[in-house]
């Protein structure tokens, strides 16, 4: 064996930092239309394929293309637009607020608006969410009042979760949306055991899961695709691929490598790999992947391919790890741009419109944060009963508990 | 009215509930065809179905996952972990979540399920089969965590876990399946024949979470202790010749204080004894208790009897195993100073 | 010397070390480039290189596993769990491998891995970034487990963990690496500039491992504590117009118990205090230790004071954290009954 | 959406259970030689065949064909031979010893035996082995005497674990062999932390670990593989297929959906599958990984279909839960016999050599064992010094240790 020079340690590291030009001239991005749609019962031994491109459907010239067109009517579009812009004047009007004191942390989804307002509109209502912290489009989309996810942001004494949660650790019981953990992942496994319950019943609900590209790593992203692979289990499983988990790209989680989409084909599963700024290619992936699932073909795993536009959170800075202006260079574009000039290319919208509807949003948030900061916020009004802080940890108080309250005297 | 051994009775405990209960399923590592590497789980299978009594891929973690998102579309999931020395891949998924969801979804959301694990040494199993972790389990908030000593109990406190709307980590420990084990490994096997505690019903019953039995009336000094050393407290206290009270917990936390400071305030002396390590163990929590509850009653130190801060030696194991001879030693030092 | 925040004197600790030894490596969630969501590795990615300080996936159990394989081939690698909240995917591999590793081959081989994780609450982190888990680390045989309370005991300690050739986890207070916290929100934030613990040698020096430290001397009552409720023990100590004695842990495991039960058989009273949830705390073990040694020097009970046996609720911080109100009342209790 | 019928649960179960014939008619098993070699730096995203293939060297007919053919001289081969013969004589022994009280437990790899021996001698010494316990051949290869083998799964006072660790948990510093943990699959992401300190100290010595198909639902694989792919680590990733875990079949770990070794191209590695009876084809893919690994090229995965031929331990019954004759239906044979065959095939053995070696074998086992009874066994004899239970926790031993062993009285 000759001496070895190959073998060195590799750590991967992003092609540009601070100060420098964000490159992204090695994406590989296919054409909008290009890749085939499948069966939805096809064998995912064929489909590795998929893993590797990327489905596209809304090209640069804003016409709707290919085998994946999901054939949207203009209303349902308009609704569309009309939930991911209300996501995101909803997101910068809570980050303000962080700002001034209101609450302590908040975290936007700029940039990935389509990924979970298209996925709400492409399943059923019926159908059991099992979110990370940057899918606040799903509430949306589902109709959840502002005022309550502003209630529980401020932890005030209307907040569902009691105080008890970071604000964005949204749980919508009625709507079908899971508690979020602020541990990354867990909800992955969850959602593949909600799935298969749905399946010992006999029921017609499949649920759906969301991490980010950094969560794959976890230990919860493996079980939830062996355990859905093993029993078949009606899920879909969402990778938000947005290049960054706060200061880490997509390289240190493996996806220098291979796609994220592939690691599906290697639990047996189709791994589908979705231009995520592409509103109608993410509703159309979901559509096929729901199809399947409750046809008995069990999960899919989709890769939605995106850039995480705003800062991780409100605690981190991304012009200290990545280029200031990476975000408008991402060469897939803004989702809530490129569905509005879809739907203005086919005569279904306008600037004017456009601007109502920033308007009208921009009043309804304002008036609903009103109304919300009336019942407190986190540093002054009204929050939840103080003797609260002791419920909840069984369905009944034990006695040390009981104990424990009267000792802090609430 | 039947004869049964422990794992019989927890046999039988799954499956009156699996009869009861639509929504009861029960899976695990080698739990379905096999009936389990104890067989807690045999024949259930072929009776219920494959559907309700199913085998999983070897990830713990992934196991509680599942029956976490199982018990929130409203199904109430048995699980076992195959050693207890296994459950630390789990340990996220029990603590981080089921033991947090009702608390963070502001009680919109639960995890009503029950985690079974056999436990503790005895059985030549070294290192990785012997371990007692139940410690690390009674400092989180929101678990209930239970350990049975017989058959009796076993049943009983198996059905009230299934059907508690909270997580239940529930040990069994497998010196105890086939019979009582009074420490000494030279003498015999026992079996659960002949104990008051093998008569087991057939059909559905209960025993409650968080309530503590006193196994044996005394008056000079109170044992406090659990599992398999419930037996060995017994027999030492037998040949101690002094009037040794001894409670058997059963259910480590929610803790019953009151069942258990009673007796020391009338005792004034007390040992409590468990097979895990000691630094750190539940033995610390229970006398921190007792001595904020009893102090003025005491009249001699509370004394622990526990494993040594060692890992269980495969060739040591009887050196390590805290038999008769030192809980004896104990009850002498507490009595005699 | 330098003045320096715990942040610095925990960076400083890194770049010595990683000056002195080819072998120390560091990585861990966010800890290359970015320098750590606290900062702890500022800098040391540029200065060092990125093959010695580098980023991880999201897998704290892969990276406590990278560690020890490294360790066995000759490395010492400190690793950063990103909040002591999120350790418990690592668990396993702390708690079955790394601490038992020596143990199980004869001495074969070892973890020699440094462990940091902040810790604690106060920063308006929620259930999920508050945690203080050292309780379910000091029941495991084969770890050290180390908390410090400032920076000049943080970095001493740091090296020395470094240094070890057994697995350290190492908790950071993350409440006081800007300043001194006494456990009063509405003061304006301290820093620690004006204490002297905030004065630190800028190159190599060792704090040793199990070594606790008599923080305040008294002859009242002795209050036994570590990491924040250092300070807060010692605002109420100084409210309370005792003579109390105060001693900062700094180890955990191996429990310094001859110097805590020196001070407590001579003061005769006792409080523990801690800010992790009470029962299983390591409050309990402390507490049993001290009545084990102390029992007959005993004039009233030991109290413990904790956090509630609740996960930490993000808008009742200031009601969980066991605040000088909290010390002093047991303060009152135990030296008036 | 039409009414769900296809959505029911799915708990995968084997195709015949006791009381029934063994079918392994549906397993798709490629000729030998019918696998093309690719270059070892390939790219993995080309491999996905090598994953869904099986690689064979030597036919039925005893010959080795192809281009995987690893040309090995006959004194090599007759080692790999011998080595083989040695492993299975000593498990049967050492079972035996088991049955009669001798030791508490212990594992044999009957069937397995390619895998540890012929990878073994495909690697360097130097390399680091991170072991299951299913491949004690790995010992045997590397030369380890008997003796200390068997000391230490009777706990004597000669075992260099001490007493502490059950049988066949192996640990053997001086030949680069990891201690076994009884936990599944933790030393998985351990080797590659291994290979990465070799990697950063500019080393050419590469990891080698072993975790059966039933573990690769062990978060440990997962981050195994994804940390060998980031940091590119010089690792050979094997999972041993023997188609059960204690009593669960392969399906049971999401064998139904996909190849094992498909799960190593989802992490963009090359997942390289072998027929582990071969032992030839077992040595040239070990080769090829290793040379891969030393050439800078990272990670390898190799699945090793085979088959557990006895039990899963000395603690269970594997006619309670599969056809008795099962393993000898197993249409790969048998490697011993395989690799016997072939030298006979081309003059390099004979029928008395081979009567010869297993009496010299045996004699050698039978010389060892009873001299490794005379330093005691679990139940007689000398046993390590009770004292030394109290050592190893720390380098040093802290001070309440010495008390507990003072109160023990030791
Ligand atoms: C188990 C765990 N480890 C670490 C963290 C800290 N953390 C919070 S978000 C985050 C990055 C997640 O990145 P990604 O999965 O890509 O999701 P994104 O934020 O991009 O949506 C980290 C490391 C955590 N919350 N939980
Ligand atoms: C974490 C963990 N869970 C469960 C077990 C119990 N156990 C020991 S071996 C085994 C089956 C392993 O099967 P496989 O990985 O296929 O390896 P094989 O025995 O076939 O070589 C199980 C479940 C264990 N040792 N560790
Ligand atoms: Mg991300
Ligand atoms: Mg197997």
């Amino acid at each position: 064996m000759a001496p070895n020079n190959g073998n060195k340690l590799n750590v991967p590291a992003p092609r540009n930092r601070p100060g420098e030009a964000p490159e992204f001239h090695n994406l590989d991005i296919p054409d909008a239309g290009a890749v085939a749609r499948p069966d939805v019962m096809m064998d995912p031994k064929e489909m590795f394929g998929y893993a590797n491109s990327l489905i596209r459907v809304l090209k640069m010239n804003n016409k709707a293309v290919g085998e994946w067109d999901p054939g949207l009517c203009a209303d349902d579009m308009r609704k569309g637009l009309y939930d991911m812009m209300t996501t995101r004047i909803y997101d910068d009007r809570m980050q303000n607020m962080q700002r001034v004191g209101k609450m302590s942390f908040y975290m936007k989804c700029r940039g990935e608006e389509a990924v979970s307002v298209a996925q709400a509109m492409a399943l059923d209502d019926k159908d059991m969410l099992f979110p990370s912290y940057r899918q606040q489009g799903l509430l949306i989309s589902r109709g959840r009042d502002l005022l309550d996810m502003m209630n529980h942001c401020l932890s005030n004494s209307k907040d569902n979760c009691k105080g008890r949660q970071l604000p964005v650790m949204y749980s919508w019981r009625e709507g079908n949306f899971f508690s979020i953990s602020g541990n990354l992942g867990t909800q992955f496994c969850q959602a593949v055991g909600w799935a298969v319950a749905s399946a010992y019943k006999g029921e017609d609900a499949l649920a759906a899961t969301w991490i980010g590209e950094g969560t794959t790593a976890t230990s919860d992203f493996h079980h939830g695709m062996t355990f859905a692979a093993v029993y078949n289990a009606p899920v879909i499983l969402n990778v938000v691929n947005n290049q960054w988990a706060i200061s880490s790209f997509q390289g240190i989680a493996g996806g220098e490598k291979s796609t994220f989409a592939a690691r599906g084909v290697g639990y047996g599963m189709p791994g589908l790999r979705v231009d995520g700024n592409d509103f109608l290619a993410v509703y159309a992936v979901t559509k096929w992947a729901a199809e399947r699932a409750r046809n008995g073909g069990g999960p899919t795993m989709i890769e939605h391919f995106t850039y995480r536009a705003d800062a991780h959170s409100t605690s981190d800075d991304p012009s200290k790890y990545r280029p200031e202006d990476e975000a408008e260079s991402w060469p897939l574009g803004d989702p809530i741009e490129r569905l509005k000039q879809h739907l203005i290319e086919i005569g279904e919208w306008s600037e004017e419109k456009h601007a109502e509807a920033i308007k009208e949003i921009t009043a309804l948030v304002t008036r609903k944060y009103k109304e919300a900061e009336s019942y407190g916020t986190l540093n002054s009004g009204e929050r939840p009963e103080v003797s609260s802080m002791f419920e909840d940890i069984f369905k009944e108080q034990p006695e040390h508990l009981r104990r424990q309250r009267q000792k802090l005297g609430v | 009215m039947a004869k049964m051994n422990m794992i019989q009775a927890i046999n039988s405990a799954h499956d009156v509930m699996l009869e009861k209960d639509k929504s009861v399923v029960v899976f695990g590592e080698d739990v379905g065809y096999f009936g389990g590497v104890f067989n807690a789980t045999e024949g259930l299978q072929e009776k219920h179905g494959i559907q309700r009594v199913f085998d999983t891929p070897i990830a713990e973690g992934g196991i509680i996952a599942l029956a976490i998102g199982m018990g929130v579309n409203d199904l109430r999931p048995v699980t076992e972990i195959q050693f207890s020395d296994y459950i630390y891949p789990a340990f996220d998924q029990i603590v981080s979540e089921a033991s947090r969801l009702r608390y963070r979804s502001g009680g919109e959301y639960w995890a009503p399920i029950t985690i079974r694990t056999p436990c503790g040494g005895g059985i030549r199993g070294g290192q990785t089969h012997s371990q007692s972790p139940e410690g690390i389990f009674t400092h989180v908030s929101g678990i209930k965590t239970i350990m049975a000593s017989n058959p009796y109990d076993a049943k009983g406190l198996l059905i009230s876990a299934i059907e508690d709307d909270d997580p239940v980590v529930f040990f069994e420990p497998k010196r105890l399946y086939n019979g009582p084990f009074y420490g000494d490994p030279k003498q015999p096997p026992q079996s659960w024949e002949k104990h008051a505690k093998g008569e087991v019903p057939d059909g559905y019953y209960t025993i409650p979470i968080g309530k503590a039995e006193t196994v044996r009336v005394g008056s000079d000094l109170t044992i406090v202790t659990y599992g398999t050393m419930v037996h060995v407290s017994l027999a030492a206290a037998e040949m101690s010749g002094y009037d040794v009270e001894v409670i058997d917990l059963r259910t480590l936390t929610p803790l019953d204080i009151d069942h258990i400071a009673s007796s020391v305030c009338r005792t004034g002396r007390c040992i409590v004894v468990h097979e895990a390590t000691k630094t750190g163990g539940f033995g610390a929590e229970i006398l921190s208790q007792i001595q904020e509850e009893c102090f003025w009653k005491l009249e001699a130190p509370i004394e622990r009897v526990a494993g040594w801060d060692i890992p269980y030696p495969h060739a040591f194991e009887w050196e390590y195993f805290p038999g008769q001879g030192r809980v004896l030693d104990a009850i002498k030092n507490v009595m005699e100073g």
